[in-house]
C-alpha cells in the first residue's frame, strides 16, 4: 500500500496512530494492535526509505506497541499475572488515543476562534501615561517578560510604519480622469498617426492607472478625439479623430 | 455605596434640611456635605461613561477591569459594569469602526473585523503571526488540565514539549504556576490572561466542550 | 480618481454596453468590471466612515494623514476630509471621552483632558515592571537587531537616545561589543545575561516572532 501523508504532517505518534486507525477502519473500541502495529511499522519504514527524519517520540511507541504484541503471544499464564499489576496496555493505549483525539478536535475549533480573535487590533497603551506612572526606583530589579519586548518592539514598528509614506505612485493614483484625458492629448502630438493601446500605457505603472488609461480613451473616443479600430489579433490601434 | 446614595439623593437633602432645625453638629452636617458632593461627582451627565471610554481609549490594549474602574471612580463594580454595558451596547452599533470586548474579564477597544483588510494596507503587514497545531494542542491540554506538569502534556500529546512550553511562555499565553507535589517537584503550567484574550473567551468555562466518547459499539463513526 | 469613477459610473456602463457591441475583449470588459466594484467597494453603508474610525483607534496617538487615509480606502482626500469631519463632530460631544484632533493633515484621538485625574489615579496604582516605556523599547530593538549601533536604534525608535543607552549600561542590562565597519565605525551594542535574566529569557531564540512587515528595499533586512 502507499502512504500519502508524510511524517511531518503528523503532530506525534498519537496522531499518526489516529491517522492509521481511521485509514485502515479499525474499531479503536476493540482495537487490534497487530494489525496497527503492523501498520505503523509499514509506515516508519516508508517514511526512512524516503529518507524522512522519523523523531525518536515515534520510535519510542513502536517499542511499546511491539512489546505489547509480543507480550499477546506469550502463555497466558504469565499475562494474567502482570495483568493484575497494571493496567492492560492495550487499555492504556486506547485511553491516550481517546483522549488524544478530543484535544486534536477542540484545538481546531480554539483554532478558529484565535483567527476570528486575530481579525480584531489593538492600539498600544497611550504614550502620556509614561508621566503618570510613577516607575520603580532605578535599581529596582526588573520583573520583565519576552512578552513585554515584544509589545514594545510591536508599537516601534508601528510608529516606523506610519511615519514613512505609503511607498506606492501616489502621483498614479491621484490621477484622476479629467487629467489623465489631458496628459493623453498631450500625448497624442508625438504620437505616430496609429498607435496601440499598448503605446498607450507605456507610462502606467500600476493597474490602476492602466484602468483610468482605459476609461479615458472612451471618454475620448466619446468625444471623438480619437477613433478606434481592433485587428484580428485584438490589438486596440488608435487614430486622432 | 455610591449608589445606595444616588438612589437616597434627594431624601438625604431632605433630611438635611429637616435635621439643620434640630441643630446638627458641625461634624454631622460634614459629612451629609460630603456625601452630597461624593454622589455629584461624577454623575453629572453621566460623567461616569464619558471617563470610562477615554480610560479604555488611553490603555489600549492593555485593557481595564472592573475592579479597577471601580476603584478610580470611586463607584460600585455593579454601577461600572452597567456603565460598560451601556458603552459596549453604543459601539456594537454596524457603523462603528471599533468594538468593546471582555475577554477574561479586562475590558478593552478592538477593532471590528472589517477594519482589519485596510489596517493590514496602513501597516504594510503580511498577514498576522498564526499559531501552530502543536502550539493549540498543547493551549487546549494545559487549559483544560491546568494547573499541569510538563510530563502529564507531553503523556497526552506523545512527543516531548519543553521548547513548546518556553515558547508559549515567551509569547504570554502560559504562565509557571507553584510547583507539583509529584516526586522532582516539577513546575505546573496554567494558562494567561493574554491567552483568554487570544482565543475569545471570558472565562475557563466558555471553553469548548471536550467531545465526549461512548465506549459501546454504536461510537463506530468517531473517526469519519 | 474613485470619485471621478463615481460621478461618471452611469455614463461608463452605457459606454460598456455600446462598446460590447463593438467586440470587446474580456479582459478589457474585466478591468471596467474591477474599477466600477473598486468604485462601490467603500461606498455601501458608509463604510468608509466606519473603516476610518477603526483605523483612527488603531493608529492612537501616531494619527493618520489625510494622504494615508485617501490612499488605504481608495477615496479621493477631499472625501476622506469629509468622513474626518463627520467623525470629528460626533467626538466633539461633551459626553465623549475622548475627541479627533488635527494637526497639519494628521488626524489622531487624544482622550479629554476630564479623563486625565482618572488615567492618573488608574496608573498610579498599577505596578509597572520596574522599567520605563523608553528603555524598554530601547531593549527591544537590541535584542531583535543586535549587534547594532546607535544610529540605528534612533532610526527605528525615531528619536535620540544617547542618554538612554549610556542608563541601560549604566544598570548593565546592554553592553559595548565591537564596532561596526560603517563609516566612523560606531559601537554596537548587544544585550547582556542579566537582561536576559531580567526578561527570563534563556536564549534570544526565544523570543517570539514579529508581525511581518513589507518594508521598501532600504531596509529590506530590518524586520527579519
Amino acid at each position: 500500500m502507499t502512504f500519502t501523508v508524510a511524517i511531518d504532517q503528523f503532530e506525534g505518534p498519537l496522531d499518526l496512530m489516529l491517522h492509521l486507525i481511521k485509514e485502515q477502519e479499525l474499531d479503536l473500541f476493540d482495537l487490534d494492535i497487530s494489525v496497527l502495529t503492523d501498520q505503523y511499522l509499514t509506515y516508519l519504514n516508508h517514511m526512512e526509505d524516503l529518507h524522512l527524519e522519523v523523531a525518536s517520540e515515534y520510535l519510542l511507541e513502536l517499542a511499546t506497541l511491539i512489546e505489547y504484541k509480543s507480550k499477546k503471544i506469550l502463555p497466558k499464564d504469565q499475562s494474567l499475572l502482570e495483568d493484575e499489576f497494571e493496567e492492560d496496555p492495550k487499555d492504556r493505549l486506547v485511553r491516550r488515543l481517546l483522549e488524544y483525539q478530543q484535544f486534536k478536535e477542540v484545538s481546531e475549533q480554539l483554532s478558529d476562534l484565535y483567527h476570528q480573535r486575530a481579525m480584531q487590533m489593538s492600539k498600544p497603551i497611550s504614550i502620556e501615561v509614561d508621566e503618570w506612572t510613577k516607575p520603580k526606583t532605578e535599581d529596582a530589579p526588573i520583573d520583565g517578560s519576552p512578552y513585554d519586548l515584544v509589545k514594545a518592539m510591536n508599537k516601534c514598528l508601528r510608529r516606523l510604519q506610519l511615519s514613512k509614506p505609503i511607498e506606492t505612485k501616489f502621483t498614479a493614483k491621484e490621477l484622476s480622469m479629467e487629467d489623465r484625458s489631458l496628459q493623453i492629448k498631450a500625448r497624442l502630438r508625438d504620437l505616430p498617426d496609429t498607435f496601440s493601446f499598448e503605446t498607450l500605457i507605456e507610462d502606467c505603472n500600476d493597474m490602476q492607472m492602466v484602468i483610468v488609461t482605459f476609461l479615458s480613451i472612451l471618454d475620448l473616443a466619446r468625444q471623438h478625439t480619437l477613433v478606434f479600430t481592433i485587428d484580428e489579433n485584438e490589438t486596440i490601434w488608435f487614430k486622432r479623430g | 455605596m455610591i449608589e445606595n446614595l444616588e438612589n437616597n439623593k434627594e431624601e438625604v437633602i431632605e433630611e438635611k434640611e429637616v435635621m439643620l432645625h434640630e441643630e446638627l453638629t458641625s461634624e454631622q452636617e460634614e459629612k451629609i456635605e460630603e456625601a452630597i458632593q461624593e454622589t455629584n461627582k461624577v454623575e453629572e451627565g453621566n460623567r461616569a461613561g464619558t471617563i470610562l471610554e477615554g480610560l479604555l481609549f488611553i490603555v489600549g490594549e492593555e485593557g481595564i477591569t472592573l475592579a479597577q474602574a471601580s476603584e478610580v471612580l470611586g463607584i460600585s463594580q455593579e454601577r461600572a459594569e452597567e456603565e460598560f454595558s451601556l458603552l459596549q451596547a453604543a459601539y456594537a452599533e454596524d457603523s462603528r469602526g471599533f468594538e468593546i470586548a471582555n475577554y477574561g474579564g479586562t475590558y478593552k477597544f478592538l477593532s471590528k473585523a472589517i477594519v482589519h483588510p485596510y489596517a493590514e494596507k496602513l501597516f504594510q503587514t503580511t498577514k498576522t503571526a498564526g499559531i501552530s497545531q502543536a502550539a493549540l494542542e498543547t493551549l487546549a491540554i494545559i487549559a483544560y488540565k491546568q494547573p499541569i506538569t510538563r510530563v502529564e502534556i507531553e503523556e497526552i500529546r506523545g512527543v516531548g514539549c519543553d521548547m513548546m512550553l518556553r515558547k508559549l511562555e515567551a509569547r504570554n499565553l502560559i504562565r509557571e504556576n507553584g510547583r507539583s507535589d509529584a516526586p522532582g517537584r516539577p513546575i505546573l503550567y496554567e494558562v494567561t490572561d493574554e491567552f483568554m484574550d487570544s482565543f475569545k473567551l471570558y472565562s475557563l468555562d466558555e471553553l469548548p466542550k471536550l467531545p465526549e466518547f461512548n465506549t459501546d459499539e454504536n461510537s463506530e463513526n468517531l473517526f469519519d
